[in-house]
C-alpha cells in the first residue's frame, strides 16, 4: 500500500495530483471546520459581493461566501460519486460475476438487460431516473449508479468469465466446491483489481455527472451547496459577476482531474500492461 | 493387487460447437478403454488434440461422457445415463501451469486446506486439520512458515509442490497428473519427478500420468497408453512400448523425440 | 576456420525494473561462424532471449543499459552503430524466428501480404517478381499449397505452419545470421522435428550461421555443432556438442546432463540442483554458481573467467579450469 | 516504407490538416451586420408548444397568437378598459343577461375570406367543444347566435360583470371557419393551429423552426393601418447570460430572459433601454390552511409566519428592488383595493410570540416550488432563513412544474411559492378565485382557504354590477383574509423589459403581459 | 455479413421491447401530470380530466402501453403532450440537428484523437506523450457546461468570431429541408453563405463536444497502441527490419482500432449524453433539449419517442461498429 503510494508520488503527474487529492479529501472530511461563513445562512446586504479577504471567493445572490459553500461542496459532490460508484461496482461485479459464472440462459437475460441499459445515452436516463425518483441528492446517486451499472456487470462477467477458465477454478471443481463457494473466494476477489481500476476511472466521471444533474435542476436541493447546481445559478452572473461560475467551475474542473490522473495511475499501477 | 482401482471402458467424448451458425463436431475421445491396477504409475501420451486433457476431465467429472464408463473402486462414478455420485477427494487432479492453478489471493494454507471444506461424512472426519497440512507442505519439501505466503513469492517448481500437497490433502486413492512437469525448467523438473516418486511409496499413491515428454513417462510410468487423435493406439508395458512399439504412430513419435544420444553416436 | 559472422565479447547489460537496475547478462562471450549451427541453452532467467535480441539491438531502450562488451556481427560493431544502421540489417543481414508461433504474425494481414512486405523491403523487385518471390519462400519451407496459404490469415493455419512461415520470413532475404529463439518449444514433437530439420537443411543450402535457442538439450543435440550454456546470465560452459553434452566440465551442465529423465534408469533418482536460483538484483561475488555448487571450495569467491580446455572446450569452473591449467 | 502505408498516413494527416483550415477560414469569415430596420427579433428563452386559441393558456404562446388574431373587443393601448375590436359596436341587455355585437365590415382573415358574424359563433362552438384550459373563460355563455352577416349574439346563463372583458383576451382571437377542412380524427384543427395561425390580424405565422425561431409576416389581407415591421422573429435563446451578449451586439432588439440581477447593468450600457412599469402581477405565498400541516390551520401561525418574513430581503434579493410589498390581497392599481387595510411588517420577535401563543413548537414545514420563475430558487431559501429566525424548520421541496402542478391540485403540501395576474381587470380574478371554498387546487383557492362569511360576501360581489356594492363587500372580505394572513402577501412586481434603444412604440399593458403591440411598433 | 445484420435486428427487438418498457414505466411512474402544465393558470376539474381522457392517460398503465405498442407497430409515435404535433414530426425536426452536431464532433474527435493516441503510444514516457496525455485528461475532466460557457465567453463575447447559439443566423433563410443536415443542405442549395455561417455556427458545440469525445479516443487509442506495440507480432515486423511508421500504422494501429473501436462505439450513448448538455449551452435546436424538455415537461410521447430513436441509433451504431471490426478483423470474417 505504502510502496503503491510512493510508486504514484515519485511521478511528477500523478504526484500532483495525489497531492490535491489527499487536500479534497481533507476538504471533504473537516469542510464544517474549515468554512469560514455559514455556507447556508442568508446575508441580502451582503449579497454579489467581489472577491477580496473577507470573501476570497465573492459571494452569490444570497450573500452568502462562495469559499465556504465550495468548501462544502467538496463533501456532498466526491461523497456522491463514491457512493454511486461503489454501490454501483458493488451491485454489478455481484450480478455480473454470478452471470459469468453460471452462464446459460440467466446470462443471456442479464446481458440483454445491460445492452436495454447501454441504449439509453448515460446522462438522459440519469436525468430520466433522478427526475422519476424525485430530486433528491441520494437520488441522483441512485441514479448515476444504475446508469454505471452495466459497465461494472460486463466488466466482472468478462473477467468471471476468464477466471472460471483458471486452472485454479478447475481444481476447485474437483474437489466438488460449490458454485457460491467459487464465485464469493474465487471469482470475486480476482475480480477486483480490474474493478477497483474501474472504480478509480469511473469516480471523475460520476462527480461531472452529478455536477450535471444539478446544472440541469436535478439533485441536490436547495439550500445544499452542490456545485453543478451553484453553476446553473451562476451562470446567469457570468457576466457581471464572473466569479461565481468560474470559481465554482473551476473546482469542479480540478477535483475531477486529479481524480482523472490518480484513476490513470492506478490503473498503471495495478495493470501493468497499461502502463510500463 | 488383482482389482483393477480404475476402470475405463469405451469412453466417448463429442464436443460440438456454434462457429458463426455452422455446426462444427471434434470428436476429442474415441472409444478409450483402459485400467489402472492399484499403486501402479499409468502413463497417458500424446500431442496436442490427443484428447489426453478431455480424458482427464472426464475422469474429473469436469466434462460428462458420452458413452462409456468409468469404474471407481468397484463402482461407476461416470457413464451416459446419469449423474452419478462422484467420490470427491479419492481422486485428485495436478494440473500442469502451476501460475494459474493456485488462486493467486488465497494464503498457501487456504489453499491446501481447500479441499477438505467441501467434503463430507466418514472422510471428512477421517482427515482434515491443521497437522495434515503441516505434515504435507513438509512432505512435498517445503517448510511451516510458508503456509501464510502466497503463491507470488514461489518459483514455478515450488508452485507445484504446493499443488501437489492440495492434491494429497484428501488423502486420495488416484492421483492425475495432467502434464505437471511441462512448464518447469529441466531442473525443477528433476526435482519434482523425484518428489512424485517417492510421494507414491510414501502414501500408497496410484498416478496416471498425462504427458507429451516420453523421456518423463519412460522414465515414470509402469504401464503407457499412446494416445493419437482420441484414440489409444497402443497400450503396453513400459518396456514393450520404448523397445519395441508396434503402432506406426508410436514409431514416429518416437523417433521424433529429439535424444541426446541418438545423434551424437551417429555423428 | 571461416569468418566469424556474429562475435559477442565481454558482453554485460543490466535491464531498470521498478527503479533498481538489474544485472541480466554479464561477460557473455559468443561466436558463430558462416554456416555453422550454434545452440545457446539455459534454464529460463538465464538471458537466451536477451542475448538474441541484443544482437538486433531490439532490447527496449529506456531500460537497457549496455555495461561492457561489443557484438561485431560481419566485422561491425552493433552497440556502436546507429538504430538506422542496426535496422539496415534487421530481415536483411539477421533473421529472426520466435517461439510463439501463434503471436508472431500480424493477426490483421494475409500470409502473403506479410511476406511480400518483407521482400519488397530488402530487395530492387517489382511488385510481380516479389509476388513470385513471396510462392518461392513458401515453397522453400515446404509448404505444399503456397497459393492456398499466401491468401489465409495466421488464425487459419496450425502451429507448425505459422512457424515455416516466420522462417520463410526471416530466411526470405537470405540472411547472414538466423536467430532462432526457441523456435519448436510451442510445437508438438512431431512438428518439432520437421522444423528442426528445415532449419538445418535451410542453413546448409544458403550457408547460414545460425544461433539456435533452446531449454532442450536433446533439440540441441540433434541440431548443433556447437553449444554455449548459460546460467544467469554468464556463460559457464562452451565447446562442441559432442564434448559439452558427453563430457560436461562445468558442475551446472553435469547436473544439468543428469537430471534429464531420458537418460536415467528407472528406478533411480534424478540428480538435481540444491538451492534456489540467484537473485540478480544483486549479483553475488565470485561463482554465480557457487552457493549451489557441491565442488564449491574457496577459489570460487573469485569471479571465474571462461577458460580454454581444449581446442574448442572451455568453461568457467575454478575446479576444471586448476585442473587443465596445472 | 511502402506505398500503401505512406498514402494511409498522407491521408491521416491531409484530413487533420483540412479539418484545421475549414475552421480557421470559418472562424476568420467576418460576423454579420446588424439587423434591418423592418425586422424586429426578440430573444426568447424557451421554446413555445402549441398556439391554437382555443387550448394555449399560457402568456407566451400569445406573444405570437396575439397580433395574428383579431378579438371582438380590444384592450386600449396601456388602458385596461376595452374599446371596439372586430365589433364596431355591442350592447348589453338589461338583465346583463344578452350581448349583442355588430361587426365592422371589411375585416378580413389571412387568406382573404371575410371575417363575419359565423366565424365568431364557429369561434366560440368551436373552443367550448374543445374544452380546454379557454372554456374556464366562458362557462356563463349559453349559447352564441348569428343573426345576419354582421350581428352575433352571446346569451349567458349567469350575471358575469368580466364577460367583455374576456372577449379582449386572447382567447378571443376570432378564427377563420376554414381551419374546419383541416381537422384530423376530430380534433377541430388543433393539430394544424398548434403550428400554423388562421386568424385576421397584422401578422401570420409563416416559418416555426423548431427550438430555432418562429417568424411573423404581415398579413397582406389585414384591413388596419399597415404595420411598419415587415418580419418579426422570436429566436430561442436559452440562456440568459446569451441574451445579454446577444442584446448588446444587437443581434436581439429586445430580450425576455434578462434576469433581476442584471438589469441595472444592461441599463448602463449603451444602446439598450431597460422599461420598467408597475404590472399587476404578484408574488405570494401558498399557506394550506386544510390540507397542510395541521399547525396551518391556526390562523395565529399563520400570522406568525407573516410576520417573521423580511419583505424588504425579499424584494431586494429578487427582483433587486424593482416590486412593492402587497397590501392585502388585491395590487395596487387595481379597484376594489383598499389602502387603508393592515400590512404586515417584519417583527421576529412578534412572530415568535404569536407562535408561542398557539402553543406550536418545534414546526417543520415543506415549502413546494418549481422553477418556473427564475426567481423563485433564491426566495425559497431566503424564506426558509427568514422563518427559521422564527424558529420554524423550512424543508424545500423544488419540484418540477408538472409535479408541482399536481401537488398544489392535490393541496399535498405545506407552503408553496406562486405568482397571479389578472386575466381581466376585475378584483373577481383575486378575491373570487383565492378564497373561494369551492375553488380548492387549481382552480385558485391554493391556500385552500375555507371561511362562509367571506365565501358569502365574495359570491355576492361577483354576481352584482355595480361596483360601488361590489367595492364594499370586497374591503370587508379583504379585511378577513389579511387578519387570518390566509396567504403570505408578499409583493407586486414591475415588470421589467429590456430592449435595444432603437426600438420604438412598444406598449405596456398590465394585461397583456410579455405580449407585443408588433403592428404599432417600429426601428430607429 | 447476413448472419450479423439479422443477428444485430433480433438486438434490435430486444432493446426496442426493453427500452420502451422501461421508458414507459419510468415514464409513468414520474410523479406530475403534463396536462396540468397546459390546463393555464387555474383550470377547473371539468377541464383537467376532459384534457386527460383527450391523450388517453385516464386510461389503465397496461392499456396505455398496449395502445403504444400497437401504434408504434403501425410507425406511429403518437403525439406530443406539449407541441400537440405527431412525436414523428418532431423527431425529425430535431433529430438531424443532433446527428449532425454529433456527427461533426465525432469527426473532429476522429481525425486528432488517432493520431494524437498513436503519438502518445508510440512516444509513450516522452514529453509529448505527457502533452497529449495531460490534453486528454483536461477533457474527460472539464465539466462540458462549463467549458461551453467559457467559449462563448472568450469567441463571442470577447473576440466576436462566432455566433454563440442556433445552426444558422436568423436573418439568413433556412436551405430547403433534404437531408436535414444544414451543411449539406446548403451547398445543395449552392447558397455559399448559409453554407459557411452553418460551419460557423457548428465549430464552438462541435469543438466542445468532440474535445470530450476526442479525450476519451486518445486515452483508449493510446492504451490499445501499447497493447499492440508490445505483442510478438510487432517484435517480429522490427525484427524482420519493416519500417517503422509501417510497422505502427499496418501492424500495431490496424490491430489496436478493432478494441478501440468496439469501446469507442459503446460510448455512443455518452457522446449523445454529452450532446444533451451542448444542447443547452449552445441553444441547438435537437434532440437532447428537446427530450431534457419533455422529461421535465412530463411529456410521456415524447420521451417514448426519443427512448425509441435512440435505441435504434444505438443499434445501428452497433451494427457499423460490428461492420467495421468486421472488415478490420480478419477473424471475425472466418
Amino acid at each position: 500500500m505504502l510502496k503503491s503510494i510512493k510508486q504514484l508520488v515519485k511521478n511528477r503527474f500523478t504526484g500532483g495530483a495525489f497531492i490535491s487529492l489527499c487536500v479534497i479529501a481533507f476538504i471533504a472530511i473537516f469542510s464544517p471546520l474549515l468554512t469560514p461563513y455559514s455556507p447556508i445562512d442568508t446575508k441580502p446586504e451582503d449579497r454579489l459581493l467581489a472577491p477580496g479577504h473577507l470573501h476570497y471567493f465573492g459571494t452569490d445572490e444570497l450573500g452568502r461566501d462562495i469559499f465556504s459553500r465550495i468548501l462544502a461542496g467538496t463533501r456532498i459532490s466526491v461523497g456522491i460519486a463514491l457512493f454511486a460508484i461503489l454501490l454501483a461496482a458493488f451491485v454489478g461485479t455481484f450480478i455480473g460475476s454470478f452471470s459469468g459464472f453460471i452462464g446459460r440462459w440467466i446470462d443471456q437475460v442479464i446481458m440483454r438487460s445491460t445492452d436495454v441499459l447501454l441504449a439509453f445515452p448515460t446522462l438522459v436516463l440519469a436525468l430520466a431516473l433522478s427526475a422519476a425518483l424525485g430530486p433528491s441528492i441520494v437520488n441522483a446517486a441512485l441514479a448515476i449508479a444504475i446508469v454505471k451499472l452495466p459497465i461494472y456487470m460486463r466488466l466482472a462477467r468478462t473477467q468471471a468469465l476468464s477466471i472460471s477458465q483458471t486452472l485454479y477454478v478447475k481444481s476447485a471443481r474437483t474437489f466438488g466446491v460449490k458454485s457460491g463457494w467459487i464465485v464469493r473466494r474465487h471469482i470475486v476477489p480476482n475480480l477486483l483489481t480490474p474493478i477497483v481500476i474501474q472504480i478509480s476511472l469511473d469516480i471523475g466521471d460520476a462527480i461531472l455527472l452529478i455536477a450535471t444533474l444539478g446544472f440541469l435542476g436535478l439533485g441536490a436541493q436547495p439550500p445544499t451547496p452542490e456545485w453543478g447546481a451553484m453553476i446553473s445559478t451562476g451562470w446567469n452572473y457570468l457576466i457581471d459577476q464572473w466569479w461565481y461560475p468560474t470559481f465554482t467551475g473551476a473546482a469542479i474542473f480540478i477535483t475531477v482531474m486529479a481524480f482523472n490522473i490518480i484513476g490513470d495511475g492506478i490503473r498503471d499501477l495495478l495493470d501493468p500492461k497499461a502502463g510500463e | 493387487m488383482n482389482q483393477d482401482l480404475l476402470v475405463v471402458s469405451g469412453l466417448n467424448k463429442t464436443f460440438s460447437f456454434k462457429n458463426k451458425g455452422v455446426k462444427h463436431e471434434n470428436h476429442a475421445v474415441k472409444d478409450v478403454s483402459f485400467a489402472i491396477k492399484p499403486g501402479e504409475v499409468f502413463g497417458l501420451v500424446g500431442e496436442s488434440g490427443s484428447g489426453k486433457s478431455t480424458i482427464a476431465n472426464l475422469l474429473m467429472n469436469l466434462e460428462s461422457v458420452d458413452s462409456g464408463e468409468i469404474t471407481f473402486n468397484g463402482v461407476t462414478i461416470a457413464d451416459s445415463k446419469a449423474q452419478n455420485s462422484f467420490p470427491y477427494g479419492d481422486i485428485q487432479v495436478v494440473f500442469q501451469d502451476p501460475r494459474s492453478s493456485l488462486d493467486p489471493r488465497m494464503t498457501i494454507r487456504q489453499i491446501i486446506e481447500e479441499p477438505l471444506r467441501f467434503l463430507s461424512g466418514a472422510k471428512k472426519t477421517e482427515l482434515g486439520n491443521s497437522s495434515d497440512v503441516v505434515r504435507l507442505i513438509q512432505a512435498v519439501g517445503l517448510r511451516e512458515e510458508h503456509l501464510d505466503r502466497r503463491p507470488h513469492q514461489f518459483s514455478g517448481g515450488q508452485r507445484q509442490r504446493v499443488a501437489i500437497a492440495r492434491a494429497l490433502i484428501t488423502r486420495p486413492k488416484l492421483v492425475v497428473l495432467d502434464e505437471p512437469t511441462s512448464a518447469l525448467d529441466i531442473s525443477v523438473q528433476a526435482q519434482v519427478i523425484n518428489l512424485l516418486k517417492s510421494l507414491q511409496s510414501e502414501f500408497g499413491l496410484t498416478y496416471l500420468f498425462i504427458s507429451h515428454n516420453m523421456g518423463v513417462v519412460k522414465y515414470l510410468c509402469d504401464r503407457v497408453g499412446v494416445l493419437n487423435q482420441g484414440e489409444l493406439v497402443e497400450l503396453a508395458s513400459n518396456e514393450d512400448i520404448f523397445n519395441r512399439p508396434t503402432h506406426p504412430y508410436t514409431k514416429k513419435l518416437l523417433s521424433s523425440v529429439p535424444s541426446m544420444f541418438k545423434e551424437m553416436e551417429s555423428q | 576456420m571461416s569468418e566469424l559472422v556474429l562475435d559477442i565479447k565481454d558482453l554485460s547489460l543490466s535491464f531498470l525494473t521498478s527503479g533498481t537496475p538489474v544485472s541480466i547478462l554479464k561477460s557473455v562471450e559468443l561466436q558463430i561462424a558462416a554456416g555453422e549451427i550454434v545452440g545457446l541453452v539455459g534454464e529460463s532467467g538465464s538471458g537466451k532471449s536477451v542475448t538474441a535480441l541484443a544482437i538486433s539491438k531490439l532490447l527496449p531502450t529506456q531500460i537497457t543499459t549496455f555495461s561492457s562488451g561489443s557484438i561485431y556481427f560481419n566485422g561491425m560493431d552493433i552497440l556502436t552503430s546507429s538504430e538506422e544502421s542496426v535496422a539496415q540489417l534487421r530481415g536483411k543481414k539477421i533473421g529472426f524466428v520466435f517461439q510463439e508461433p501463434m503471436t508472431a504474425l500480424n493477426p490483421t494481414m494475409t500470409i502473403g501480404k506479410q511476406l511480400f512486405h518483407v521482400i519488397r523491403r530488402h530487395s530492387d523487385l517489382s511488385k510481380e517478381q516479389a509476388q513470385a518471390k513471396v510462392r518461392a519462400a513458401l515453397e522453400e519451407v515446404l509448404i505444399a499449397k503456397p497459393e492456398i496459404v499466401e491468401n489465409q490469415y495466421p488464425f487459419q493455419l496450425s502451429g507448425g505452419m505459422r512457424q515455416r512461415v516466420v522462417i520463410a520470413m526471416a530466411m526470405s532475404a537470405n540472411p547472414a545470421l538466423l536467430i532462432a529463439d526457441e523456435p519448436t518449444t510451442a510445437l508438438d514433437v512431431t512438428v518439432q522435428a520437421e522444423i528442426l530439420n528445415l532449419i538445418g537443411k535451410l542453413a546448409k543450402v544458403h550457408g547460414t550461421a545460425v544461433l539456435l535457442i533452446s531449454h532442450d538439450l536433446g533439440v540441441i543435440a540433434n541440431t548443433c555443432s556447437k553449444v554455449t550454456v548459460l546460467y544467469a546470465g554468464e556463460v559457464v560452459e562452451t565447446g562442441k556438442v559432442s564434448d559439452v553434452l558427453r563430457t560436461p566440465l562445468h558442475p551446472y551442465t553435469q547436473a544439468l546432463v543428469k537430471s534429464l529423465p531420458d537418460i536415467a534408469a528407472r528406478g533411480s533418482s534424478l540428480e538435481t540442483i540444491a538451492g534456489e536460483f540467484p537473485d540478480l538484483r544483486k549479483r553475488p561475488e565470485g561463482c554465480i554458481y557457487a552457493p549451489r555448487c557441491p565442488k564449491k571450495f574457496d577459489k570460487c569467491s573469485e569471479s571465474p573467467v571462461l577458460m580454454k580446455v581444449d581446442n574448442e572446450h572451455s568453461v568457467a569452473c575454478w575446479a576444471q579450469g586448476s585442473r587443465s591449467s596445472s | 516504407m511502402t506505398q500503401a502505408s505512406r498514402t494511409r498516413i498522407s491521408a491521416l494527416s491531409a484530413f487533420a490538416v483540412i479539418t484545421a483550415l475549414v475552421m480557421g477560414m470559418v472562424v476568420s469569415a467576418p460576423a454579420n451586420a446588424a439587423t434591418s430596420k423592418t425586422t424586429l427579433i426578440v430573444g426568447m428563452s424557451a421554446d413555445l408548444d402549441f398556439l391554437d386559441p382555443a387550448a394555449t393558456m399560457d402568456n407566451a404562446q400569445w406573444k405570437i397568437t396575439y397580433p395574428c388574431y383579431q378579438r371582438l373587443v380590444e384592450y386600449n393601448g396601456a388602458n385596461t378598459d376595452v374599446v371596439p375590436g372586430l365589433a364596431s359596436s355591442w350592447t348589453i341587455s338589461a338583465d346583463n343577461l344578452t350581448y349583442t355585437f355588430t361587426l365592422k365590415p371589411g375585416n378580413k382573415f389571412s387568406d382573404g375570406t371575410a371575417v363575419t358574424a359565423k366565424a365568431v359563433q364557429y369561434t366560440f362552438q368551436r373552443l367550448l367543444k374543445i374544452a380546454k384550459g379557454p372554456a374556464d373563460n366562458f362557462t356563463a355563455v349559453a349559447s352564441v347566435k348569428v343573426s345576419g352577416t354582421n350581428t352575433v349574439v352571446f346569451t349567458l346563463k349567469q350575471v358575469s360583470p368580466q364577460f367583455l372583458y374576456t372577449l379582449a383576451g386572447n382567447y378571443g382571437g376570432i378564427v377563420n371557419p376554414t381551419v374546419a377542412a383541416e381537422e384530423v380524427a376530430g380534433d377541430s384543427g388543433q393539430a394544424y393551429l398548434a403550428n400554423h395561425t388562421a386568424g385576421s390580424g397584422a401578422y401570420v405565422l409563416t416559418d416555426w423552426k423548431k427550438g430555432q425561431y418562429l417568424k411573423l409576416e404581415q398579413n397582406k389581407y389585414f384591413s388596419g393601418t399597415k404595420p411598419v415591421l415587415k418580419t418579426v422573429l422570436f429566436k430561442i435563446v436559452g440562456d440568459a447570460s446569451s441574451q445579454r451578449l446577444q442584446l448588446g451586439k444587437g443581434e436581439i432588439d429586445i430580450a425576455e430572459g434578462i434576469t433581476s440581477d442584471q438589469f441595472d447593468a444592461v441599463a448602463k450600457e449603451a444602446g439598450n433601454t431597460v422599461m420598467n412599469k408597475p404590472s399587476l402581477t404578484v408574488d405570494i405565498l401558498y399557506m394550506n390552511s386544510t390540507k397542510g400541516n395541521a399547525a396551518l390551520k391556526d390562523k395565529v401561525v399563520r400570522q406568525a409566519i407573516s410576520y417573521a418574513l423580511d419583505y424588504k430581503g425579499l424584494i431586494a434579493t429578487t427582483q433587486a428592488g424593482n416590486a412593492t410589498q402587497m397590501r392585502g390581497p388585491i395590487p395596487n392599481g387595481m379597484w376594489g383595493q383598499d389602502p387603508k387595510a393592515f400590512q404586515y411588517t417584519t417583527n421576529v420577535t412578534k412572530a415568535k410570540a404569536l407562535l408561542a401563543q398557539a402553543g406550536v413548537s418545534n414546526l417543520s414545514l415543506d415549502l413546494l416550488y418549481s422553477a418556473r420563475q427564475p426567481w423563485w430558487a433564491a426566495e425559497a431559501q431566503l424564506i426558509q432563513d427568514n422563518l427559521a429566525k422564527a424558529g420554524i424548520t423550512v424543508n424545500l421541496k423544488l419540484t418540477e412544474y408538472a409535479t408541482a402542478r399536481q401537488m398544489i391540485d392535490a393541496g399535498t403540501f405545506d407552503l408553496c411559492l406562486g405568482v397571479w395576474s389578472p386575466d381581466y381587470a376585475d378584483p373577481s380574478m383575486f378575491m373570487n378565485f383565492w378564497f373561494d371554498s369551492n375553488n380548492f387546487g387549481l382552480a385558485g383557492n391554493r391556500s385552500f382557504y375555507s371561511n362562509p362569511e367571506v365565501d358569502k360576501l365574495i359570491r355576492y360581489a361577483a354576481k352584482i354590477t355595480d361596483q360601488k356594492k361590489r367595492t364594499a363587500a370586497y374591503i370587508k372580505a379583504q379585511t378577513i383574509v389579511i387578519d387570518e394572513a390566509a396567504y403570505g402577501y408578499l409583493y407586486q412586481k414591475n415588470y421589467r423589459l429590456a430592449l435595444r434603444s432603437s426600438v420604438k412604440g412598444y406598449v405596456f399593458n398590465p394585461m397583456l403581459e410579455q405580449i407585443y403591440n408588433v403592428a404599432t411598433m417600429s426601428k430607429a | 455479413m447476413l448472419r450479423l445484420i439479422r443477428a444485430r435486428l433480433a438486438m434490435l427487438v430486444i432493446v426496442l421491447f426493453g427500452v420502451s418498457i422501461i421508458t414507459f414505466l419510468m415514464a409513468h411512474v414520474l410523479p406530475g401530470d403534463p396536462t396540468t402544465a397546459l390546463a393555464g393558470p387555474h383550470p377547473s376539474q371539468e377541464t383537467l380530466n376532459s384534457i386527460r381522457a383527450q391523450f388517453g392517460l385516464d386510461k389503465p398503465l397496461p392499456a396505455q402501453y398496449l395502445s403504444y405498442l400497437s401504434d408504434l407497430f403501425h410507425g406511429d409515435l403518437g403525439t406530443s403532450i406539449r407541441s400537440q404535433q405527431p412525436v414523428t414530426h418532431e423527431m425529425l425536426a430535431f433529430f438531424p440537428a443532433t446527428l449532425e452536431l454529433v456527427l461533426v464532433a465525432f469527426i473532429v474527435a476522429i481525425a486528432f484523437g488517432i493520431p494524437l493516441g498513436v503519438l502518445a503510444a508510440v512516444k509513450k514516457n516522452s514529453f509529448s506523450d505527457y502533452i497529449i496525455r495531460f490534453f486528454a485528461v483536461g477533457g474527460v475532466s472539464v465539466p462540458l457546461f462549463w467549458g461551453g460557457l467559457v467559449m462563448i465567453l472568450i469567441f463571442y463575447a470577447k473576440l466576436g468570431w462566432l455566433p454563440s447559439s442556433g445552426r444558422l443566423d436568423i436573418e439568413l433563410n433556412s436551405p430547403e429541408s433534404v437531408t436535414g443536415f444544414y451543411t449539406i443542405d446548403t451547398l445543395i442549395a449552392g447558397d455559399k453563405e448559409a453554407f459557411i455561417n452553418v460551419l460557423k455556427h457548428l465549430v464552438m458545440p462541435a469543438l466542445a463536444l468532440g474535445y470530450v469525445q476526442l479525450a476519451f479516443i486518445v486515452r483508449q487509442v493510446r492504451s490499445s497502441m501499447l497493447d499492440a506495440l508490445s505483442q510478438d507480432y510487432y517484435l517480429t515486423g522490427r525484427a524482420n527490419g519493416l519500417g517503422k511508421r509501417f510497422l505502427v500504422v499496418r501492424y500495431a494501429l490496424r490491430n489496436a482500432l478493432i478494441p478501440s473501436i468496439t469501446i469507442i462505439g459503446l460510448s455512443f450513448g455518452s457522446l449523445l449524453g454529452g450532446a444533451v448538455v451542448t444542447e443547452t449551452v449552445f441553444d441547438w435546436p435537437g434532440m437532447g433539449k428537446y427530450v431534457t424538455d419533455s422529461i421535465l415537461g412530463r411529456d410521456f410521447p415524447a420521451i417514448m419517442g426519443f427512448t425509441v430513436v435512440i435505441a435504434l441509433a444505438y443499434v445501428i451504431i452497433n451494427l457499423l461498429v460490428d461492420l467495421l471490426v468486421y472488415s478490420l478483423d480478419p477473424q471475425t470474417r472466418k
